[in-house]
């Protein structure tokens, strides 16, 4: 069952303090609207992960880890891998995380990301079959936030993303009998896209893009935009209690579809160094 | 194993259940069904059928967890376990949870939570059969149970998905053809604002396809929105019918 | 964890006013004391679910999918196929229940409404063994509690027996090579009985059938006997937290004969349409 | 695969163990054996064993479950994982809650709960070897620890199921005769008030069987219910013992 | 998570008397500070347990019973069986023990009973395999506490160790066919080792073994040294918010040794019984 | 099946990773990397990778649990699903439930708890990177992020694990000899008082074996004490530093 938060009180005189801002088209911390914090991308930082990535937005700081096992694929799609997303609020991040078994927003957080990689099918998951209704490669993705100061949804895609480029996966031989042997070798894994999620904020009129978390708390309502590296909308989500008029959607769309041109570079030029 | 995909659009336009791309399928709704719930309403949308509850405004329990100037709204999207082709456990899956949040989120901006200060209004969804389409027609029912249970609404909040199948935009998928298609785009609309408290996507629009989509989305949400209004409309006669008979027999 | 319940309480005047009419042999709602309430039947409401019904029994709404599946049967009798009952109190239903994992009354629920069907062998589990010890029907009972005034154990039970009459399972063949294949045929479940459940309140000294909420509410105790169409006993549950005398259980068994009879006829000929 | 039943009743009219229809199985009793608990008895029904302790009446907590005018029961049934021939999962079971409520309401009836508003009522029930009978055996068992416990009774609660085995009405089944027998029908009964607190019932009997099967029950009860007065008995001489013991010396 | 627990407040004049006599090397109930309260063992007291055992440290009583199935072994230990101990805190045994999924102390005694035995390889696991890698023998050690007054640990090690050497496996032959089946002969599971838990509290500078339920509740941490039949030590646990200095651990360790050899000899005579 | 063990001491008396039997791995400590934990601390000892947040002291929620005397402290230890070479479940497992409460133990004897009553204190330890000696780099680390957090302590507690192979006393065993050795002993050490506040072992030792490990388990705690006052110096160095500049930008 899903329950209206108490969303954390924002002192007032600050919050009125972004609205009036915002009215001059300026943000908190001297950002145009439709710019993102500094992004930095490491990746392999963790030896025992198949793949790994953290990427920080600003003070925003997430870490992905990928996993990679063999398992049954699942029954009506006999002939794909399987890729799993999973996210960890973690009590770390923020003095509101309390340890605990998934919630709706961290749920919801993993399938938005997980959305983005499926449809945009930028793992090919065809190529992760071993032995068809038999034997598949499992991606486990895991998205662990260490450190919330607003737009996870976009900093765990971006995690995600760069973690699967990084990601070498064992070499697995099906042998004369049949039987499936791990190899020593590892190949990459087959990565065909590069999706990018976008995520702007409503305030009062203004829309903004990457809010921190103070922008987030004040927010109406979020979307995101998710685009595919030739220019598709691969996934939506918009959340939060508010409204975006038709008129705003069709701008937002713009705007995301600028800016993830903007971080595809970013996340190429990092994942390939 | 090579499976032949069935085509989801025929030679003439037509989809694979005869429909034309902005023909809704035959939607049947009905207002205050539900004997114990403040406000219900039962829809049938193609072979998907959902009745929905509300309860409240009533006192939140557990205290704490009301706020000081509004309703909390808490909101159920569930499916029965005989819903489905196979049966689903009755346990809440992760897109049930999701879905949950998402459907809250598209009905508090319609509802003036702020007349009912630590107070709860309760929405239970559940989907008796899923054939595609299942979160609109959810929200759709929502808004008829929750002016049902007599709660003021800033309006009503009518829901459709637009999808691409076959490379062509169509309103309102049935369940092969959200599994099937290429794209499907749940829209909840709010006439009063035009605007949009539910969007979600997943599969791939071009941004012209995406603006096209959003324009036929509109347009079937207020096709729903009609349909809405006729069926309160038709609840309040009733109530008044037995009202008014109560009145004669009582001056009888 | 059993604990005693906070019954809702009943207004005083009300409860007065119950007790006082039941002096007289009369009840709130005009019934006698051993009448029924309505009862209406409905088959075949959920086209996707293999069986369906739905009942009601004045304002109480009950409606009951069946899904058969296939599975392994229970390695202690490898010659029978399996049949699970499951009941919701939903939240829908009433005020006072509240979203979650099946409670004592949900699993006390379903657990009588099992008995009635497994003991009167209403289903042949013989004949749903595909493969013994390999491969089974499963049959799903699930209870769906729309809207609760009373009484949910006889409309749970009746449109239970009633979904089940309605259920039409797939063909399923042993092929040469021994792999069992769904075919395109159907055939009704194989039903032996038609156990009817008839449920009876005593509230001070009288003991009356199928109570409404309020009655429920009021009443020491209640007893569920269920009978079998060839007139035994197969199933008998006392519930609540008083007693019956032995008198007060004879009649009431006797009364559950008559009732039972009745309402028998009515399923057949709601399932026969 | 053929599988030969055993005969449940030999040409003698004897029962597997070779008791006659109406034999119960061989009964110990104790009570107050355990240190902690405020009450608490044992008892030994043929291999069945099992233990049960009462805590309270005590403070409720959390204090909002509490009941303004009487004490609330609180009451699990509970088998212990090696208890069985297959190891039990130590989680509770769906037959475990059932029968914890059942019992619960086979033990309302004979305590003064209206003696303690606000408190609680605790009693645990573990089956440490089952052998068939341990809803009944727990609840002769319970009541003796809640007299143990020094809660006003209105009356001891006995328990026994009387069964149909090979087409005849026997008393007080063993699990073979409970797992093969054709019916089995757990009883409990108060003596002050005539009446039954617990009646289930599964298998099939006629009505005439039904009738006898009560009568058999109510004559199981009432032999059941000397042992736990004389095992009460027991307990307060041991006491009034132990009691004059200690004045004896104080008088030294 | 683990919370610092809410301690029973033990009566302050309790407590300074306890405090008071400790200094003068006495105990509140006259034991010397590394006496042991009386032991009683009785084995073989669940007849439908493969072994049992019940242990009373004073008032404290432990039941352990032993079940044995058979079910695959761990992938990564293909050649040895399985051995898996818990332990419920059931409310029979003290007010403060609610009914639910074991808590963290229920998971800290079931692991240090499970080292102790694990490590001294009391269990002889290599002889509990059937076919390798593919079917074992399934040890549970299910500890039952039906009444604490301190000490759970060495009561519930002992109680483990006295129904393990009690414990009767049936025999397994595997046919030509490579089928395991039971036989009706039955064999002592394969015990090498009786490792003796010895638990030891420290209050103010005072060590004293085997604690009481109020001594415990005062003292600020607890040691337990499980020493195996040859001398060795095989498992330690230090419990408890407070510290011991090296020097008291050491003094600890050399009463443990000297504690666990008076006590072996009690288990192994009773066992033999 | 039979496997050849691999030597974990070579000839010249080093071990797999080269080290001497009383060398540490190399060791980070940084204090200080989180923005929204009150005090945070990252350690890598060899492949481990662990950070520590500390929220606190803060009002206890819900309020019932708090101690009129004292804070109290909430831990946890736990093992990200990719730290691992199989993939963890990231539900708690019964070691991290047990690791959870010895760390709390461990650090709970230098916390001036007393100082904040109806408060608490959390500890929240992700082991990123789980190569070895995690509960004791995860004692290093949260000691160190209490004190970042500026709860006042009465030292730091310095911790690590000596064991046993190819039967030598090693200190700081990584996971090959954690899982090939015969014993490992998990230490935490408080110079201030010469105590262990965290003392496990598995595995086998003589008495002898036993305090030779203490002592030298002693002497590696007292190493990395040396480290973790290094990295605190560090931290407050920047602060300084970083205080200093914004007076500097103040007056300037």
């Amino acid at each position: 069952m899903s329950i209206t938060p108490q969303t954390e009180p924002l002192a007032k005189i600050k919050s009125k303090q972004i609205r009036e801002l915002l009215k001059t088209g300026k943000r908190i911390d001297g950002r145009e609207l439709d710019a993102y914090r500094p992004i930095t991308i490491e990746t392999g930082v963790i030896g025992k992960a198949e793949g790994s990535a953290t990427v920080s937005l600003g003070n925003t700081k997430v870490l992905v880890g990928i996993k990679v096992e063999t398992g049954s694929p699942y029954s009506d799609t006999p002939n794909t891998g399987v890729l799993t997303v999973n996210a960890e609020l973690l009590p770390l991040a923020h003095a509101i995380f309390e340890p605990g078994p998934p919630d709706e927003n961290s749920i919801e957080l993993a399938r938005v990301v997980d959305r983005g990689i499926r449809e945009s099918k930028a793992v090919d998951l065809e190529k992760l079959i071993i032995v068809p209704g038999k034997l598949a490669y499992v991606v486990f993705v895991d998205i662990y936030i260490l450190n919330h100061d607003g737009n996870l949804v976009d900093a765990s895609a971006l995690a995600a993303i760069a973690a699967l480029m990084n990601t070498k996966i064992p070499k697995i031989v099906v042998g004369e009998d049949g039987e499936p042997k791990k190899t020593e070798e590892f190949k990459p894994l087959p990565i065909q896209d590069c999706p990018i999620p976008v995520t702007i904020a409503k305030i009062g009129g203004s829309l903004l893009v990457d809010p921190v978390l103070e922008e987030e708390n004040m927010a109406s309502a979020k979307i995101t935009i998710t685009i595919t590296k030739n220019g598709n909308i691969c996934a939506i989500q918009k959340s939060g209690p508010g409204t975006f008029t038709l008129d705003e959607i069709v701008e937002a769309e713009k705007t995301a579809r600028r800016k993830a041109e903007e971080i595809r570079e970013k996340i190429l030029s990092s994942a390939g160094g | 194993m090579e499976t032949v995909k069935r085509k989801l659009i025929d030679e003439n336009g037509l989809r694979v259940d005869g429909r034309r791309p902005d023909e809704l399928r035959p939607i049947k709704m009905k207002v205050g069904l539900l004997a114990n719930a403040d406000g219900s309403a039962y829809i049938e949308q193609g072979k998907s059928k959902i009745i929905v509850a509300v309860y409240g405004p009533r006192e939140v329990h557990p205290k704490h967890i009301g706020l000081p100037d509004r309703a909390i709204i808490r909101c159920r999207y569930h499916m029965a376990p005989f819903s489905t082709t196979e049966r689903k456990s009755p346990a809440p899956s992760r897109r049930e949870i999701e879905l949950s949040k998402i459907i809250r989120e598209a009905l508090e901006p319609v509802i003036f939570s702020e007349y009912y200060p630590r107070s709860m209004i309760d929405i239970f969804i559940e989907v008796l059969q899923s054939d595609g389409g299942t979160r609109c027609a959810g929200i759709t029912a929502a808004s008829l149970a929750l002016a049902d249970a007599g709660i003021p609404l800033k309006d009503l909040v009518a829901a459709c998905a637009v999808g691409k199948v076959d490379g062509q935009l169509v309103v309102d998928l049935n369940d092969e053809e959200d599994k099937e298609g290429e794209a499907d785009m749940p829209l909840a609309y709010i006439p009063a604002f035009n605007a949009a408290s539910l969007l979600q996507m997943d599969g791939q629009l071009t941004e012209e396809e995406f603006f096209k989509a959003l324009e036929m989305g509109k347009k079937a949400c207020l096709k729903i929105y009609e349909m809405q209004k006729q069926a309160l409309k038709e609840r309040y006669l009733k109530i008044k019918e037995s009202v008014e008979a109560g009145e004669e027999n009582q001056e009888a």
